[in-house]
């Protein structure tokens, strides 16, 4: 029973994971796009970059936080 | 000198002064909601300054410090929260002569005057920086500096009024 | 020595240093008055390398080696701090206590931390175009990490802060800004000599030659700097306990 | 008149310094210097100097209040499982 639930829940797992991490990147690289002054593709790129580490670090975050 | 930076002299003496008579006398309760009131106060103040200064690049200053002073008030209503206990008037046996020995703007529900009048105040010159900025990305980000100065504030007033009740040791 | 004598002598220190300081004030230029002659050629030399920002220019291109200094001294002060603030032997470590922080702030500190991560990246990586560099957003980004143990507890933090993970940046990082020193060297010129790299378009992320990328080795040492600093306070307020009974 | 705001910027400083060394419990002791934290980097502000503004913020606002109460906190504990042992 357990072994045929198992791949659905950490296919949705992964979705929910996946999920958020999108929703933290999306709003900080937002946030990063309206801190600067003039665009060009380096700023792009170190503003993705940003962006990413600050998503996982919301994630990393939030689990140690509701880990108990 | 012009009007923003009149308006910025103008909020750091009158707000400077209050923080500073705050945080030097009374109980700790009292010193820790004017600790607080530091950061409502120059945050505004800095942003007059940048548009008095016309350097947008000074908005950077008060961006931070509306990131870090609230981060700085958790500090102490979390390493003082055992002291903060003891000063607050408890629920049961709060009677008029106890509130009136803590001052204006003592802990607990009286702290809120000046943390809203605070709010205002950094509503306004948000509103006031934006009008003279015009649409943009720039007026975004004073509007995300307003939105963590007063989010910021408010969480730090309800950490000072109890919101580390839970924490004994850690 | 009585008492009375070191009065006596600290009269006399004093009023030594009151005349000098007061012969030297009256000597200053007045207060903002339009000569500048190290400003004026410090905004030159910066304008022709392209860094809008001429403190920027003045810390990590023309005086670099001053910054190699300070980088230094944060760096053993750490250290110091690290192998005074070690477990000793008659110390055990307790479980910090979980604790129970009201849900709007716990919100907040959630919220607020990856804001502020990229908040302090922000500074690290336009230090050469506006205030701000590598230290300021450092400290912010470390700063950051810490909202962990305000808003939550202490294990939540340790759950997110590999402590040797942290060490060994701040070490790399060091040694990074000499690497970087160094190359001046090996291509000829002297060095941490801002020489290499292209100084690029005015006001624009890659401008500066150098001077972003030794921002970006100090915004590194210092975050992981004040991260293993405060581990080291917050294991001695939380965790280390001294035996009882000892 | 246009010095206005530095001499007030100047007054808070020197205002919150005195009473930073006046007051002599720790605690209360870091509340007072974060507060002259956040005047010293008004001060630069308003003397046109925002690089060493944002280091005084960085610094002061959250840095040394939490160095100083963890240090308050561990001093503290000492004296009570000193006091529970004697």
């Amino acid at each position: 029973m357990t072994g045929r639930t198992a791949p659905r829940t950490t296919t949705r797992t992964v979705l929910l994971a996946l999920g958020e991490l999108l929703a933290w990147w999306t709003a900080l690289a937002l946030l990063w796009l309206v801190f600067i002054t003039s665009v060009d593709t380096l700023e792009r790129i170190v503003g993705a970059s940003a962006a990413a580490a600050g998503a996982l670090l919301a994630r990393a975050g939030r689990r140690a936080v509701n880990w108990r | 000198m012009n009007g923003w930076i009149l308006a910025a002299t103008v909020v750091l003496a009158g707000g400077g002064a209050a923080v500073l008579w705050g945080v030097t006398s009374g109980p700790m309760s009292r010193r820790v909601v004017a600790q607080n009131l530091a950061t409502s106060v120059a945050c505004p103040a800095l942003l007059l300054l940048a548009q008095g200064y016309d350097r947008p690049a000074y908005v950077d200053l008060a961006l931070l410090m509306a990131l870090l002073g609230p981060i700085g008030t958790l500090v102490f209503a979390r390493l003082l929260a055992v002291d903060l206990a003891g000063d607050r008037p408890r629920a049961g046996r709060e009677s008029p002569a106890c509130r009136a020995n803590d001052g204006n703007f003592a802990s607990g529900p009286a702290a809120w005057g000046p943390t809203w009048a605070a709010a205002a105040l950094g509503a306004g010159v948000v509103v006031a920086v934006c009008v003279a900025t015009g649409p943009g990305r720039a007026m975004v980000k004073l509007l995300v500096t307003g939105a963590l100065l007063i989010g910021g504030n408010v969480i730090a007033s309800r950490a000072l009024s109890g919101g580390f009740e839970g924490v004994r040791g850690g | 020595m009585s008492r009375r004598l070191r009065l006596w002598l600290l009269a006399v220190g004093g009023a030594g240093v009151t005349a000098l300081l007061v012969a030297a004030g009256l000597d200053l230029p007045s207060f903002g008055g339009p000569s500048h002659p190290y400003g004026d050629r410090a905004v030159r030399a910066s304008l022709a390398r392209h860094t809008a920002n001429t403190i920027a220019s003045v810390n990590f291109d023309q005086r670099a080696y001053d910054t190699l200094g300070e980088m230094g001294i944060l760096f053993a002060a750490v250290l110091g701090c690290v192998v005074l603030l070690r477990q000793a032997r008659d110390e055990h470590r307790a479980e910090p206590e979980p604790a129970e922080v009201a849900r709007p702030v716990r919100r907040y500190a959630l919220i607020v931390l990856p804001v502020a991560l990229v908040t302090g990246i922000y500074v690290v990586a336009h230090g050469q175009l506006s205030p701000g560099g590598g230290f300021q957003g450092g400290v912010v980004a470390a700063t950051a990490l810490h909202l962990l143990y305000l808003g939550a507890d202490y294990r939540a933090l340790e759950r997110v802060r590999p402590i040797g993970l942290f060490e060994a940046s701040d070490a790399l990082a060091v040694c990074a800004y000499l690497v970087l020193g160094l190359t001046g060297v090996l291509a000829g010129t002297a060095f941490l000599a801002n020489t290499l790299l292209p100084y690029g378009t005015f006001n624009t992320l890659a401008s500066g030659g150098i001077v972003p990328l030794l921002n970006a080795a100090v915004g590194v040492e210092v975050a992981s700097a004040v991260v293993v600093l405060l581990a080291g306070f917050l294991d001695q307020a939380v965790e280390i306990e001294e035996q009882q009974g000892s | 008149m246009a010095d206005a705001v530095i001499v007030v910027a100047l007054l808070l400083v020197a205002g919150s310094a005195t009473a930073a060394v006046a007051v002599r419990d720790p605690a209360r002791q870091a509340l007072v210097l974060s507060v002259l934290g956040v005047a010293l980097a008004v001060l630069f502000t308003v003397l046109q100097a925002p690089d060493v503004g944002l280091s005084q913020l960085a610094v002061g606002s959250a840095l040394t209040p939490l160095l100083i109460m963890l240090a308050v906190r561990k001093v503290r504990r000492c004296g009570r499982t000193g006091d529970e042992t004697r």
